[in-house]
């Protein structure tokens, strides 16, 4: 791999209805682009959901982003505070990119 | 008590049971998400369209102020009668109770158009306004609920809030198709009437059917419903029903719109509330508000519920 | 044949051969997944509640229980005469000869739906009680099934296996609405029935002009379907349509019930089956079963066989 | 203007506005895709259906080629006229020029579907062929649009898009349904028609409410809406409904389909040409056509624009 | 990246009526968590698919989960026998998680 | 990890109508399988997009294929001339997989 095509790909896994402040807050970190992943279901020490509509309270997205490590670590550090509240799950790694400059 | 059994054999009811039979037996019957979604746009839009044709034909009287002030009252007040005993009877910590008092102050559309279609299949009229009402009710408990859960914090509203509260999707598609059906009137309604009117109570039948499944799920799924917080699930509707039947006599209803602001003052939010609490609250369990509201208190309201609330009213409109 | 003609001329019909002209050309046209699963649960809840209103009305016959032992044997041993063949002409393994075997034991709602539509608009009207057949005949057949493709192995059956035998979705829905038109009776179903009844044909149009769809391209889109099982796709359901037709025919039942106790056992499984071999039997090829049931039998049996059992039922009735 | 307020204050009208305001004021209130797909597929195989029924009980005649070949020429004509403009006034590079000006020689079904409606419910007639024009003029403009994008650049078609034109999902959905209505007749209506004809305008109301909360979306969403580009949105379908009517009255036409064939002209694609573009332009500005077509141009024609266009027939139809 | 915060990610294509399945063995190795992610299609050896209601048979999820190492491995054995009859398709990767001590 | 089972995982965003020619650049690349993902929305250079099944022009899905060295780099260069075009992402890493002689 080559190092100057690496960026950090960070998948939060967010309530649907919070999901545009976790992408409000990449904003604010300078991160330019972002996409939301459809998930059917889940379980975690809460319990298990799936996706509802109906109350649309239980269904969530995996907000997946890439960035340079700047920005990346400016919305981790945005994210912090969050992350107990609001229940969050943060991964975090590296890809290859092509056109690195876009991210 | 033949208006129990009147409720319990007719098809919207006897739909709701099948789903909650399935789901109890753990059969794979599931309705997709979208078209419940679907099915809840369409009765509202359908109940606000025919509660405002009505008011076309009927006028605007002082009845509807009263209702209207009556169901602004129970929403914004209820939550904080039901909160210290989620509090110490619940053993709730501040912010669940809040969450949970706000859906209990809130309303459920389907319970009050399974009431209004109940109720009019044996001639006990509900005034069309009644759906004003329904709609003015959703949304104060929100803040009621905000206001308990966050007392000592200083911030209780954001800007994201106050618009989930003021244009929340459920309270501008009743209230703007209630404007539009006082518009058009009966003559503009007719061309429409085929999907909205003739539709409807098929449509509740298919919607209650999910609603069974969605219950029985709710309360398994969950691992915070406790016996006592369950309990409180039946008790809160039955005490809640009694204080609007008693405010709608004091203002004057009649009675077929007193037992309903008793079944909206019984009924529990689960549409507009549990978003709002998502965003507002996210810290409180989602699985526990929608297990008490969806798994408890939803059925007990249309089995036993909306009988009862029309003998209530009937008793109160004969004492009072 | 004039049946043939007013069969292929029906709307129902002419949908269904849009839907196959449409995947042919390649066409883009497309009907969400979730949209066709709605229609599918509509049409099962229509055609169970339309059954029960009709026996709450006929009462329980004789007729009733000689109908459905004639069901239940047909779909418990159809999957064993079908089988060897599957084997041996057909060049199936043991697992995929019992995966598709089970398919042609059980029955397609849709294709009973279809021909109860088209018998009713000439005046061949089939009893009411149909509907608790179909329902019954859904899942014996996934136990045959699974017998042949296991015999060595021991263990048949688990639980999540049964739970979808006994609670299948499909079964649980038909019997759940034919009970319920059975307690509502006539009188309770009318303000259900401009959904149920007025409606139902436009949507099995619109249904049977996605399956034209689905059909031809399940059959482009596998790489397993053999010209030798495509010719057993045609000629199972001449010969268990035929089967069908004499054990009707053998217990006493009317023509009408005759013709679609025929349509039933030619017809092959595409909803309840498919997911139980896809979790009792995961090695068995989905595409092919598929191929066999959706894209060649089906087609078959809405053009060709609907007419083709009742000229049976009809040729029987008059020899017998 | 009587016609005017006729038009705003029908249901589908309102409904639209309904959506327009909900969204203007952020409401979170949304129709699931799914759903609004679900109402797009339901809109043209009923029109499509009507319209084939008419033209079974009036015949085929002399207007019916009249009308095709004015709607063709129309189509594949308007984005040569449109795109000049788009370039030196609108300021865009020749791609977005071609892929915008596909849109505005294309046709929107729902404002063709929302004219008759408003059309009929004030007597004044559309021929049922007009619905065979509606599908011709749906994709010749498509060929417009990527001659102009790809003047220099050698390759204008492949074979995707050759496809896409032809077996374009609405295309095939609307003739094809066309040609059924044309089979079936009167007599085969009736079992669907409960369906396809009474349930039409409920249908429309609930998909102009989507549509009014996906225009206001739209605009607001995009980041490429100029002033100028707006300007457009609006003086396009003045001129091209201008155009419509005066080939509709120039080939022959009554009134109320000169008025109807203004109204295709004026009104611009959002099915058939956003697909196509992206497929065969994809580094135009998606966000871009679908502001100026839905955004501007759909909300301008359902308000303004359908009752401008029948002026401007009856205009025409006493000077010519 | 730090490694005490790195954990395993799973990803394991997975039929719809199976994914509970897939669920119950990560439950028995001792992961806790879990999300569905929503497929559309897709093809491989034995074909293509795509997500199809009506017969319920040919929908797929991707079944991702983040465990530690111990965990991770106790999954992968308990999965081994329905690799070949369920035609599964697993991923493994490294991910830095924050708060690691949830997985 | 072991680096015989180690496998190029690469994930491109693309748009729902063009899915199908990235598949077919992957087959000519002799890769034999792909899954495609359902998104939801997102946001970058060129604004933000949702799914949208009504006109169907700005719904996008991801991409997702698992390959050997050979057949990945062969798919990224017949890739090469779409990604301005057709405004493609793509992310690429390395996974660990099962039974690797299927990739
Ligand atoms: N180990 C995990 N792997 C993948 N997803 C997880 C994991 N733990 C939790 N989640 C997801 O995060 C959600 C919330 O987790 P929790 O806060 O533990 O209930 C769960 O419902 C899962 O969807
Ligand atoms: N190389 C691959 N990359 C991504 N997904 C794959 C790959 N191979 C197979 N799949 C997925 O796994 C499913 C089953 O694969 P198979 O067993 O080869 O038919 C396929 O339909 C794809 O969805
Ligand atoms: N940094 C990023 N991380 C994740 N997804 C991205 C990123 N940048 C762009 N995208 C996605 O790619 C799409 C097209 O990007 P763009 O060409 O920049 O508009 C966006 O709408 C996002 O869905
Ligand atoms: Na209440
Ligand atoms: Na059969
Ligand atoms: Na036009």
């Amino acid at each position: 791999m080559n190092p100057a095509n690496q960026r950090e790909r960070l998948e939060v896994l967010v309530d649907a209805p919070l999901a545009h402040r976790v992408a409000e807050l990449a904003e604010r970190a300078g991160i330019t682009g972002h996409t939301l992943i459809r998930t059917e279901s889940g379980r975690g020490r809460n319990g298990s959901w799936s996706e509802d509509l109906l109350s649309g309270a239980t269904a969530k997205y995996i907000f997946l982003t890439v960035a340079n490590r700047d920005r990346a670590t400016r919305f981790l550090e945005l994210l912090e505070p969050l992350l107990e509240s609001h229940g969050l799950v943060v991964l975090h790694s590296t890809v290859e990119v092509i056109r690195p400059e876009r991210f | 008590m033949d208006q129990l059994s009147a409720t319990l054999l007719s098809a919207p009811v006897l739909f709701f049971l099948l789903g909650g039979l399935a789901a109890l037996a753990r059969s794979d019957l599931a309705i997709p998400e979208t078209l419940a979604k679907g099915m809840s746009l369409y009765l509202m839009a359908a109940i606000g369209l025919k509660g405002g044709v009505e008011v076309a034909k009927a006028g605007i009287g002082t009845d509807l102020i009263a209702a209207m002030a009556a169901g602004l009252l129970l929403s914004a007040c209820l939550p904080f009668l039901v909160a210290p005993i989620l509090r110490s009877f619940g053993k709730l910590d501040r912010v669940n109770s809040g969450a949970v008092a706000a859906h209990y102050g809130s309303v459920s559309v389907v319970t009050f158009v399974t009431a209004n279609q109940i109720y009019g299949g044996s001639g006990f009229i509900v005034a069309g306004f009644m759906v004003a009402v329904l709609a003015m009710m959703e949304t104060p408990a929100i803040l009621s609920g905000l206001i308990i859960a966050k007392r000592q914090s200083g911030n209780v509203f954001d800007k994201d809030l106050l618009r989930e509260v003021l244009f929340n999707g459920s309270v501008v598609l009743l209230l703007g198709s209630f404007c539009i059906g006082m518009i058009i009137g009966e003559q503009g309604f007719e061309p429409i009437s085929p999907l909205f009117k003739a539709g409807f109570t098929g449509v509740l039948c298919l919607f209650l059917l999910d609603m069974g499944l969605i219950a029985v799920r709710r309360i398994t799924q969950t691992r915070s419903l406790t016996m006592r917080l369950a309990l409180l699930g039946v008790l809160f509707p039955i005490a809640n029903g009694a204080l609007g039947v008693l405010a709608g006599t004091l203002v004057g209803l009649d009675a077929p719109s007193v037992a309903v602001l008793g079944v909206l003052a019984a009924s529990a939010s689960y549409i507009a509330v549990p978003a709002a609490m998502r965003l507002s609250l996210p810290q409180a369990d989602t699985g526990l508000y929608l297990a008490m509201s969806l798994g408890v208190t939803f059925p007990f309201n249309i089995v036993v519920g909306i009988p009862l609330y029309r003998w209530l009213a009937e008793t109160a409109g004969g004492v009072l």
